[in-house]
């Protein structure tokens, strides 16, 4: 498993602060989950569609779609960030 | 060396320059930056804002970034102040406050500090305008100021 | 527009900076640098200071620079303080706040007004060192910071 | 006549913070009370040599060699300045 947090739009947008997913089978990257959150429904597939502007953090790190995860890992989604 | 703190507190700018100098002899030059809630952006009037971020990745992220202005200018202390939750015009959001012998590194570091807080640490403003709440779009704008820097040195 | 001050007592940065956005929602950026005497120079401990100007012209050199800046930028307010007299290391001996709505803008303006107060601003220091009392000599490194601004936009 | 005005290290090297003068004969400049001065003795002489760094305002702004000047006139000379 690993826990997947949602913020700002992107939250508001999916209805979803943090929820937990299996891990994708073979070697699992950020990518596999992007393509496990873009199989469900509409509002899903929209938000992560190819084009769309997100960020992703592991283990509050920047990452990409390349990034291998492992179980336990937590794993962010977000708009690009907007402080300062 | 550098201390980070988010916050929904307002600060005092005098008192962490203050902290930042006291009982030092070696800091010739203190640059210092202020970011402040206004009450227009991208044409439309603001009368709130509110600030999400991602507690534990935030404070990491800004230490990043001040170890690596440390690794890149000859800096004695740094300090970054960030709030969140409900704001309104006027008020104060952001300070990054930077010590050096010289004034060069100084204002390099502190530039560059808030260059990389506004890409790459994890806050999100919300407006309330009169056409009702909206997110802040990121700039290009910041893209463009942060990859200044990626030469190494000054852009 | 900018507010310059010569004098002997010390600042208060925390209030230079309220005072410049006070009641104001315009202001999105404040840059200010504050620039301290420091316990060594040229290789040589530094132990007091004092700081000679020419009454007048002092203020009128710093009103002139503080134009030069509010015509090169988009600026809300400016301020400058600079101390004169008997100092020590750790004191604070010059403020200079610049308020924008825009970071770029007070950045690069508080940078130019420190930039030309070095090398325009008729102020002179002489330190005391185990060796006695000594004239500070001009840098050509502060002639090159203020050359930098001579193409107009930065350097 | 003229107000000559000494700052920093060139009033201490020449002992003198302020002084009358008259204006030079013709077309009174900066350059000709530059020559009045380096007709002194040494200690003057010296301060004003060719290839010695001072810098000079009249009327409380930065002039040069070249600047005409006028009765009641305030030349200031002084050392590069070391302020900020």
């Amino acid at each position: 498993m690993v826990t997947l947090l949602y913020f700002a739009s992107l939250r508001e947008r999916l209805d979803c602060a943090r929820e937990e997913i299996a891990l994708p089978a073979g070697t699992p990257t950020v990518g596999g989950v992007v393509e496990t959150l873009r199989a469900r429904d509409g509002r899903w597939s929209d938000a992560f569609a190819p084009g769309r502007a997100w960020r992703v953090a592991v283990n509050q790190r920047m990452a990409d779609l390349a990034t291998p995860l492992k179980p336990g890992d937590e794993v962010a989604f977000f708009p690009p960030v907007t402080g300062g | 060396m550098a201390r980070v703190r988010v916050q929904q507190e307002p600060f005092d700018a005098g008192r962490e320059i203050a902290e930042l100098t006291r009982g030092r002899r070696d800091v010739g030059a203190v640059a210092t930056f202020v970011g402040m809630v206004r009450d227009a952006n991208e044409g439309a009037a603001v009368s709130r804002m509110s600030l999400e971020h991602y507690p534990g990745m935030t404070e990491r992220a800004l230490e990043e970034i001040c170890a690596e202005a440390a690794g890149r200018w000859d800096l004695l202390d740094v300090r970054v102040v960030h709030r969140v939750g409900p704001l309104e015009p006027g008020d104060a959001i952001v300070l990054v406050a930077v010590a050096s012998a010289h004034r060069g590194d100084a204002f390099a570091a502190c530039e560059f500090i808030m260059d990389y807080l506004k890409t790459r640490a994890p806050f999100w403003k919300k407006e309330l305008t009169p056409g009702g709440e909206r997110w802040v779009e990121a700039r290009s704008s910041d893209d463009e100021a942060a990859s200044r820097w990626s030469g190494g040195g000054r852009g």
